[in-house]
């Protein structure tokens, strides 16, 4: 996908944002009329996220988010999650997907007043390479060279075809400035502060108090336009109940994370305080350890996977705000998801599979047995997230229908990891028999990143946490992987969510939605990206900056 | 050294002590009314607490006299069941923190030298461990379950009675019955435990009735970090779940949040008042 | 004063170390490991060689022992390494969360004894008498209540409900306050938090103190003050209370570093930065040179307490000076 | 050094009385029940006299006297009747009227020198409180007359002890401070609990003395309130004696001890031993206990324990009558058959006492160069110094003799005691039991002072008195009963004793108790350590004479430990003397009482009080107090109090304890055959 856009719109003229239908004068004309009563915003986060640079910042949501807002990247998310040319004006690329060539926009300055060249992308392109950090060196992967032609053209040689380059890196990557890292050598020891906080961002990071605040100020000269936003105060909160009290009180404006499901209704009917709301791509499921018995019978998984009643958790523990969780782990709203796999609940089927497979209750107990003894099993969950827990105390009650006893453990979270991924090497093997698992958005966000998740090879699978194994599975994934063309891949995808149903390498439960709330008398142009939620430089630009 | 006119036949239970006795006895009946509770629970309850038995979140209602909880379950069912496991926990913590602090104290008291001072210097390092970290460790080696909870509570909160334990028995072992009884040949175990536990029994009590009222209050507070086991009802349970389903800031912090908070405050109460007259009552001097 | 006493020292020299070692050896017995906190998001991102790496640069592969006795030459150098998360010497970090929760320990030490003492005089002066009953039990009461649940309750209604005090953090975040403002602010923000603390260990101040009143008002002296013909207020302060004190006093230090502990749960309550809040976040994230270095501060702080208490006892209650 | 007492005026004995108790009753109402403390007593003190105060224990002598402080705790205690001061009724006056007379008018010395003092403050601060508080002395004046009235009462170098806190004085020192304080504005009464009960007899009679010098040298009135008998003979110019919240008889101290006019005097005048009286006899005792009253008396209080009870003593309360004798009277309605008939008491003191030969007896233990060091500990535990308890003791017990072991307060008598009986292991030295198994504790047992303390308060009298057995496993079970109801009926109790528990038993029953147990295990030695200094007199001679009878029957030795030498005379063969943890003297009994040797058993034998008024006494034989034992004088421990110590010798060189005369120790250097010519006079030859 390719496309340009207009970038003269630099110096912000005034446009109505959409439709909020809010009692205060439209916004951004009182900032015309009175131009010394500046919007301020004060969101809240949980838990803070150090120095917001590209290597200082804790989370994936909202860290690297928070850190995008004062760095751009070649490539821009829009609401629908695709990523669409932004700090590169065109992006094309070859048939096989392994040339990328983007077009660098015009103008774009540092916040310390130097110009942004290809000269800081192929820079910022060779330190994440160079100077290993997860994310983005990962995202990098696979780039043979990167070249500048010009002041504005840029190739980037990939060694095999990436479908999702655009996606993993191009829209991910912060562009930094060469003047400022050129001289930092040893990143991970680097301590910045406001002085190297040097982007090409919406915002600039002023003021920064560990564990307590950030405060940011719009940067007044950002290619697209001067933000809606003039200053945005970020509070940092201990736990989840601290920024529910101050926006109640009026001390927050809008909350950076998502709000639990019964907060919806009760803060939407609060009367400044309106909810943005949309589907997010971050999951819910039920993770067994697929090398040991009985979950290596797939009559056991498929069982589990018929006995669970979606629906019934979507609306106990979500309250509704959920989707319901495809067996094929591809969310329904993506344009690759196939309906054929949709879940239906069949106790009295998955009672049968298990009868057949013989699991029976030879002891009268109400439990089935297996050559290991009772089918009665520990599930873990973390418990700093309780709708997690909710959600496993409704699986055993779920699971007992069939005969099969779950007691579930709620440990603390680093605890549960460990358990769940010790180490985070897959290689170092399981220590749990069931758990409450989740991924994080981007790994939904990715479709081809299902291959991560259930090929047996651990190269590839290195997120299969259940230790599934399948020769078919296995090579519809690894396929995916190079596909360039999207009608093949979206074919691969369908048989490939079939396959997963079948195979049950996990038991998908739900794709809770993200719910945002904020005040609405202070701020409305929140804009709900699809799968990533509100926490992004869109919601603060004018729409007319908006791709 | 040797005053001659020590008193003879000064009564002493003729002190007035009404004061410690009413507290003690208003402790008594609500530690009562709730053991009756946890007792009777399943007959008290108008449903089982672990059920679905109604929408989630439903205010008070005549069905549902406290309304349910995020996933449609009794609260009155809930507060009502959740004595059990609140007061099991505090009772059987203390009774293993007053095992390990009774063993430790008497021990300790008893060879205050090298031994007892060993001891004192470790009761010393157990006050100041840094307990979340501890907690931690502890589930982890133990699992999480309503027996480590309390395992980990009876570890946590046994230094205090320990401490207060081994002052008895140092004036005890000093005391004439107990000279008199080594000087008649008696081995340190016949002194011990013919001498000096029963003696300590007494002070034992009030330590540990304070120790089940601070084992509840602990209870609540690792329940409500999340670190003990919330799929128990207890009333720190109901107060994790109230909180983590923004109770605190709605209108249902009426019936969701301050029934089991009060609960656990009464139950700690009582057992305070118990313990404070029980102490009153042994200490003569006051 | 007298010189401090050697084998005081050294057992506190004995209580430091097996201490030390303790909050070395917790964090590293715990579940889970540092390297999320460490490789910053994204773990699962990470080659073999990578995460190796990473255990490497923070020295996390060395033998046990060599890691036990680095932690003892940092402790020695006063350089307490740096935290996993930001990379920032610890030393710093301390040096900014400490004040904060000095503020809330000191402040509710204030208070509570302030209150605890002249409650717990009245009490025990008027034992038994109209207002020790009711002060008795509600302090008992007081003492029954769960400090996070009061936390909460406090927040909602004055924070909330009547939108009177700020609801959570030190200072109203960004505001540059200055002067007088600052302080307020300040003020503003520490009285809930304090007040939580000030109801948790007041009842505490109180009994000591009653307790202890109660001891000396039997003493013969208190009979010898009264035969030379002196008031019952000079009774009550120049003899009662003033022999009353030392027990009292020892209290209060030990509290006060035990609040140090207790501010966890505050500190979490009310999204305050001080170091329980720290600590709480180093045990999630297994940020282990964080964890080592708060609890030494926590060991310290007890210690210290029990010193000045130890210090001040001879001071108070010239008996137990050395003769 | 003028003071304001200087311009009473003298003595007057039809002056008006300076303070009169009318019709006062006391009773403490509790929530169980009632304690009549004091019913009924009509008293008077007159301007300048020492007024006495007897009685044994619980009779209400110290509540008397709170009373008139205004100090009693009301409730529970609750006054009626007038208490006249200077004519003015003390009970009608509110509290801040009341503070002026205290400390001012009236001054009060309690019993317990240690715990009456503030020991947060300075001893010249409390002492400088009450100028403060009754004439607005300023800080440094009230410090000066602080130094002033310290030095008054014999502290040495009073202007820096003057800062000084009450921890670092002596109980001797305690006590005069005390004193000090109560006469910091010159009272016209002083009233004195018990003033020298916790103190050692040297002391005591420093205590004495210093007290009648200034009630002399200010014409002051003293209420002296007292259980001994002893004391109130050398002080007092008249006495009343008290007994159940009554008052039994009232006189001048000569007429109540020479022409006693109640049974109850005239039983305790019999039941004290006497440094002088025959120890061929027992002593005398009184039956039964003193009791605590209940219920309001509806008879004389005493007639329980009276023996010429008849039923016109229990149909009314007996009022105070006028004797034969002016101004002495007595609330006994035989009083005047007492005038004729003398002694009224059964005659059981005339019992001789077998005599015990010398012939048949062995060594059973022998103690050889003993030493008990303790090491001296800090608060925190580090040892600072030691303490030489015991340091070089040697004797010898005999079977069915006892050795009675005297000295002044902290001298070593009970480590002594304790180092036999193996609670404490000796530092060096030896202790030898013959004839025995090797299980010393089967052979040596022991009796503790206090009785109420030595039991176990949650074991029944049974278990009590099984115990020794249970721990040597003597006896099944069976056997083991029946030598409890054995023993308890060999002490004098009833057997279903065994089932109650001690605390209903008074403190002269749980004695007996005490020493049944001693007995279970048939031991051949008991140490008695300080076994009736905790009771009662009328009590005390019950013990004494069971003890010995105990001995008699079963060939017993006993170490007898105690402060009192007119009851080591009584009971003990034999008497050592320990000064600082060494024995000065040792000899037998009648030699040493008769001819003491060694100047601090001399010393020690002159401060016994006499009970009888006639006798006078000689000024205070002992300067200054007991040396700390942690850092004994060199030489002879005793040359710094010593009268007679020859500089250059006493102070450098140890005298050996020798064997002066046959049986006959004595550690000193003026006394020993190789210098007859230092022989002191007193020190007659032996042969
Ligand atoms: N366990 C101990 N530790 C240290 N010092 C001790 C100990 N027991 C006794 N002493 C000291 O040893 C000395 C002798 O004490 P001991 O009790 O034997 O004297 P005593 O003659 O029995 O005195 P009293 O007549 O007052 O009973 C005293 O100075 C006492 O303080
Ligand atoms: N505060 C009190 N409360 C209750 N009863 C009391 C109180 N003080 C004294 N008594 C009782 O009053 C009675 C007389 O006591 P008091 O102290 O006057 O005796 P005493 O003659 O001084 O004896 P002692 O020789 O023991 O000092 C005793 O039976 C005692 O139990
Ligand atoms: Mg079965
Ligand atoms: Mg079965």
């Amino acid at each position: 996908s390719s496309g340009t856009t207009d970038t003269t719109s630099g110096d912000a003229s005034p446009a109505t944002t959409a439709a909020g239908g809010t009692t205060d004068p439209e916004p951004t004309e009182t900032t015309a009329a009175t131009t010394d009563e500046p919007v301020v915003v004060r969101a809240a986060v949980t838990g803070g996220e150090d120095t917001l640079n590209p290597y200082t910042y804790v989370s994936g949501f909202p860290g690297w988010n928070m850190l995008m807002l004062q760095y751009d990247s070649l490539m821009q998310f829009d609401v629908n999650g695709d990523p669409q040319p932004w700090l590169a004006e065109s992006v094309e690329t070859n048939d096989d997907l392994t040339v990328w060539t983007l077009t660098l926009a015009e103008g774009v300055m540092f916040s310390d007043g130097e110009q942004l060249t290809v000269d800081d992308v192929e820079f910022t392109f060779n330190y994440f390479t160079e100077k290993a950090a997860g994310r983005f060196a990962r995202d990098l992967r696979g780039v043979e060279s990167v070249t500048t032609d010009g002041d504005r053209t840029i190739t980037i040689t990939l060694d095999a075809p990436n479908p999702a380059f655009d996606l993993v890196a191009l829209a991910d990557i912060p562009i930094i400035p060469e003047h400022i890292w050129s001289e930092v050598t040893d990143p991970e020891e680097h301590q910045f502060d406001s002085v190297t906080n040097i982007g090409s961002g919406p915002y600039v990071l002023v003021d920064y108090v560990e564990d307590q605040s950030y405060r940011f100020e719009a940067n007044p000269d950002y290619f697209r336009g001067a933000p809606a936003v003039d200053e945005l105060v970020v509070v940092v909160f201990a736990d989840d109940s601290g920024p529910l009290a101050a926006i109640r009180s009026n001390e927050i404006d809008v909350i950076f994370e998502r709000i639990s499901p019964e907060q919806i209704d009760l803060l939407d009917a609060l009367d400044p305080i309106d909810i943005s709301q949309g589907p997010e791509f971050t999951t819910q499921m039920i993770n067994f350890d697929v090398t040991k018995a009985p979950f290596d019978d797939i009559a056991v998984r498929q069982a589990i996977s018929k006995a669970v009643d979606r629906q019934d958790i979507v609306d106990t523990v979500f309250l509704g705000a959920a989707t319901v969780g495809s067996p094929g782990w591809v969310h329904p709203e993506k344009a690759v998801y196939n309906p054929a796999v949709a879940a239906e609940r069949d106790v009295a089927g998955a009672n049968a599979l298990l009868d057949e497979a013989g699991y029976t209750d030879s002891d009268g107990d109400g439990i089935r047995e297996f050559s290991g003894g009772p089918m009665s099993f520990e599930m873990l969950t973390n418990s700093s997230d309780s709708l997690r827990l909710r959600i496993a105390e409704l699986v055993a009650e779920m699971l007992a229908e069939i005969g099969i006893e779950v007691t579930v453990s709620s440990v603390e979270t680093a605890t549960w990891e460990e358990a769940v991924w010790p180490g985070f090497d897959i290689a170092n093997g399981r220590n749990y028999q069931m758990a409450v698992w989740g991924w994080s958005a981007p790994v939904q966000a990715n479709t081809i990143r299902v291959a991560e998740l259930v090929d047996g090879n651990p190269d590839i699978g290195f997120l299969n946490l259940t230790g599934f194994s399948d020769p078919a599975v296995d090579a519809i994934a690894e396929a995916l992987l190079t596909e360039a063309d999207p009608a093949v891949s979206a074919q691969q995808i369908g048989e490939l969510q079939v396959l997963i149903a079948e195979g049950v390498p996990f038991v998908l439960l739900a794709y809770p939605d993200g719910a945002y709330a904020y005040n609405s008398a202070v701020y409305d142009g929140w804009e709900f990206i699809a799968g990533q939620g509100i926490v992004s430089k869109l919601s603060l630009l004018d729409a007319s900056a908006r791709p | 050294m040797t005053p001659p006119a020590i008193p003879a036949n000064r009564p002493r239970r003729l002190l007035p002590r009404s004061l410690a006795d009413r507290l003690g006895w208003f402790g008594a009946i609500i530690v009562g009314f709730l053991i009756l509770m946890a007792v009777f629970a399943p007959r008290l309850a108008p449903y089982d607490p672990s059920e679905r038995v109604a929408r989630p979140f439903l205010p008070p209602s005549s069905e549902h006299l406290l309304g349910t909880n995020d996933v449609g379950q009794d609260l009155l069912s809930e507060l009502i069941f959740g004595a059990r496991v609140s007061l099991t926990v505090g009772i059987v913590a203390a009774v293993v923190a007053m095992l390990i602090g009774t063993t430790v104290g008497v021990i300790a008291g008893y060879y205050p030298k090298r031994l007892g001072s060993v001891l004192m210097r470790f009761v010393d390092v157990v006050l100041i461990l840094p307990f979340l970290p501890l907690l931690i460790v502890l589930a982890a080696y133990l699992g999480r379950s309503l027996t480590n909870t309390i395992i980990v509570i009876g570890v946590l909160i046994w230094a205090a009675p320990a401490r207060i334990i081994r002052s008895q028995v140092l004036s005890l072992r000093s005391r004439e019955y107990v000279l008199a009884s080594r000087s008649m040949g008696a081995k340190d175990r016949w002194v011990i435990l013919r001498h000096i536990l029963p003696r300590t029994g007494l002070l034992a009590t009030g330590s540990f009735v304070r120790a089940i009222s601070g084992a509840i209050l602990l209870e609540a507070a690792l329940s409500f970090l999340g670190l003990g086991d919330p799929i128990q009802k207890s009333w720190g349970s109901i107060l994790f779940w109230a909180q983590s389903r923004g109770a605190f800031l709605t209108p249902a912090w009426k019936w969701w949040v301050l029934p089991p908070g009060l609960a656990i405050m009464a139950a700690s109460l009582g057992f305070a008042l118990i313990a404070f007259a029980v102490e009153e009552r042994i200490n003569p001097k006051l | 004063m007298k010189r401090l006493d050697l084998s005081k020292l050294g057992q506190y020299v004995i209580v430091i170390i097996v201490a030390v070692t303790l909050n070395f050896a917790l964090p590293r017995l715990m579940p889970g490991n540092p390297l999320a906190l460490i490789a910053g998001v994204d773990v699962g991102l990470l080659t073999a060689e990578e995460r190796a790496q990473i255990i490497e640069d923070v020295g996390l592969n060395e033998p046990i022992l060599n890691q036990y006795a680095d932690y003892w030459v940092s402790i020695a150098t006063g350089d307490l390494g740096q935290s996993y998360r930001s990379g920032r010497p610890i030393k710093d970090i301390i040096a900014e969360r400490l004040p904060w929760t000095l503020l809330l320990a000191g402040g509710a030490l204030i208070i509570s004894s302030f209150f605890g003492i002249i409650l717990g005089a009245i009490s025990a002066w008027r034992r038994g008498g109209k207002a020790d009953v009711p002060l008795l039990t509600g302090m008992i009461a007081l003492q029954s209540l769960p400090s996070f649940w009061l936390g909460m309750l406090l927040i909602s209604v004055f924070a909330v409900n009547l939108g009177l005090l700020p609801s959570f953090g030190a200072i109203s975040p960004a505001a540059n306050y200055e002067g007088w403002e600052y302080f307020k602010d300040v003020l503003e923000h520490a009285i809930l938090p304090i007040v939580t603390l000030s109801v948790l260990s007041t009842p505490g101040v109180y009994l000591t103190m009653r307790y202890s009143m109660l001891e000396v008002l039997g003493e013969d002296f208190i009979r010898t003050a009264r035969a030379k013909g002196a008031s019952e207020r000079r009774v009550l302060f120049g003899h009662v209370t003033r022999n009353a004190i030392a027990p009292v006093v020892t209290f209060l230090a030990i509290r006060f570093a035990f609040s140090f502990g207790g501010a966890v749960i505050i500190e979490t309550v009310f999204s305050y930065p001080g170091l329980g809040r720290l600590v709480f976040e180093a045990v999630s994230g297994r940020d282990f040179p964080v964890m080592q270095a708060s609890f030494l501060v926590f060991t310290a702080a007890v210690l210290i307490a029990n010193l000045i208490a130890d210090l001040l006892y001879p001071i108070l209650d010239p008996r137990t000076r050395a003769a | 050094m003028t003071s304001p007492a200087s311009i009473r005026s003298p003595l007057a004995l039809d002056a008006p009385p300076l303070l009169a108790l009318e019709g006062l009753s006391i009773r403490f109402d509790m929530r169980d029940g009632q304690v009549h403390a004091v019913s009924d007593i009509d008293l008077s003190v007159k301007p300048g006299e020492v007024f006495a105060l007897v009685g044994e224990s619980g009779s209400g002598k110290s509540v008397t006297a709170l009373s008139i402080m205004g100090l009693l705790p009301t409730p529970p205690a609750i006054v009626s009747g007038s208490i006249r001061f200077e004519g003015q009724d003390l009970t009608t006056l509110r509290n801040r009227a009341m503070s002026k007379i205290r400390g001012k008018e009236i001054g009060m010395v309690f019993q317990d020198p240690m715990s009456s003092l503030n020991p947060v403050h300075t001893v010249g601060k409390q002492i400088g409180e009450s100028l403060r508080l009754h004439f607005g002395m300023n800080r440094r004046d009230a410090h000066g007359r602080a130094i002033e009235l310290l030095d008054r009462v014999g502290i040495p170098d009073a202007a820096s002890r003057a800062s000084d806190h009450p921890h670092e004085f002596s109980g001797g020192m305690r006590q005069r401070a005390v004193i000090a304080m109560a006469l910091a504005c010159d009272p016209k009464l002083l009233i004195a609990d018990e003033p020298t009960t916790a103190l050692d007899v040297t002391v005591q009679s420093q205590i004495v003395q210093l007290i009648r010098d200034l009630q002399q040298e200010r014409h002051m009135a003293v209420i002296w309130i007292t259980h001994d008998l002893g004391v109130v003979a050398e002080i007092a110019d008249r006495v009343a004696v008290m007994y159940g919240g009554r008052v039994m008889e009232q006189g001048s101290a000569s007429d109540v001890y020479a022409a006693t006019r109640h049974p109850y005097t005239s039983g305790l005048l019999r039941a004290i031993p006497g440094i002088d009286r025959s120890t061929a006899t027992k002593l005398a005792e009184i039956p039964g206990t003193p009791t605590t009253i209940f219920a309001p008396l509806t008879a004389c209080a005493f007639h329980h324990r009276c023996p010429m009870t008849e039923p016109g003593c229990t149909s009314s309360v007996p009022e105070l009558m006028a004797t034969d004798r002016p101004g002495h009277e007595s609330s006994c309605i035989h009083h005047e058959e007492l005038a004729a008939a003398g002694n009224i008491w059964l005659d059981d003191a005339s019992t001789i006492q077998p005599d015990r030969s010398r012939s048949d007896d062995r060594v059973i233990v022998t103690v050889e160069d003993l030493k008990v060091h303790f090491p001296i500990r800090r608060r925190s535990g580090r040892a600072r110094g030691t303490v030489r308890a015991v340091d070089g003791v040697n004797l010898e017990i005999h079977t069915g003799r006892t050795l009675g072991v005297v000295g002044e307060s902290g001298c070593g008598k009970t480590t002594l005691g304790r180092t036999l009986v193996g609670l404490i292991e000796p530092t060096a030295g030896s202790i030898r039991v013959d004839g025995s198994d090797d299980d010393t504790h089967r052979t040596i047992q022991m009796i503790f002072q206090d009785p109420f303390s030595s039991m176990n308060p949650g074991m029944r009298v049974r278990d009590v008195i099984e115990e020794p057995l249970r721990i040597l496993s003597m006896g099944s079970s069976g056997e083991r009963e029946s030598r409890v109801a054995e023993l308890l009926e060999m002490v004098g109790l009833p057997t279903d004793a065994a089932e109650r528990y001690p605390h209903e038993f008074s403190g002269g029953q749980r004695q007996r108790i005490a020493i049944a147990r001693a007995l279970a295990a048939d031991p051949q030695v008991i140490v008695c350590d300080e076994p009736v200094s905790a009771l009662d007199v009328s009590v005390q001679a019950q013990i004494v004479n069971l003890l010995r009878d105990i001995q008699d029957t079963h060939g017993l030795a006993f170490l007898f430990i105690a402060h009192d030498l007119a009851v080591v005379r009584h009971i003990s063969d034999e008497v050592a003397v320990m000064y600082l943890g060494q024995i000065v003297e040792r000899s037998s009994r009648d030699d040493l009482y008769r001819e003491p040797l060694h100047p601090y058993t001399k010393a020690l034998l002159a401060a016994v009080p006499v009970p009888d008024p006639s006798v006078s006494h000689s000024a205070a034989p002992l300067r200054g107090d007991l040396p700390s034992p942690s850092n004994p004088p060199s030489g002879c421990r005793f040359h710094t109090r010593c009268p007679v110590a020859v500089p250059g010798m006493c102070d450098t060189q140890p005298p050996p304890l020798l064997e002066v005369s046959s049986e006959r120790w004595v550690a000193c250097h003026l006394v020993g055959s190789d210098q007859p010519h230092k022989r002191p006079q007193t020190g007659g030859e032996q042969s």
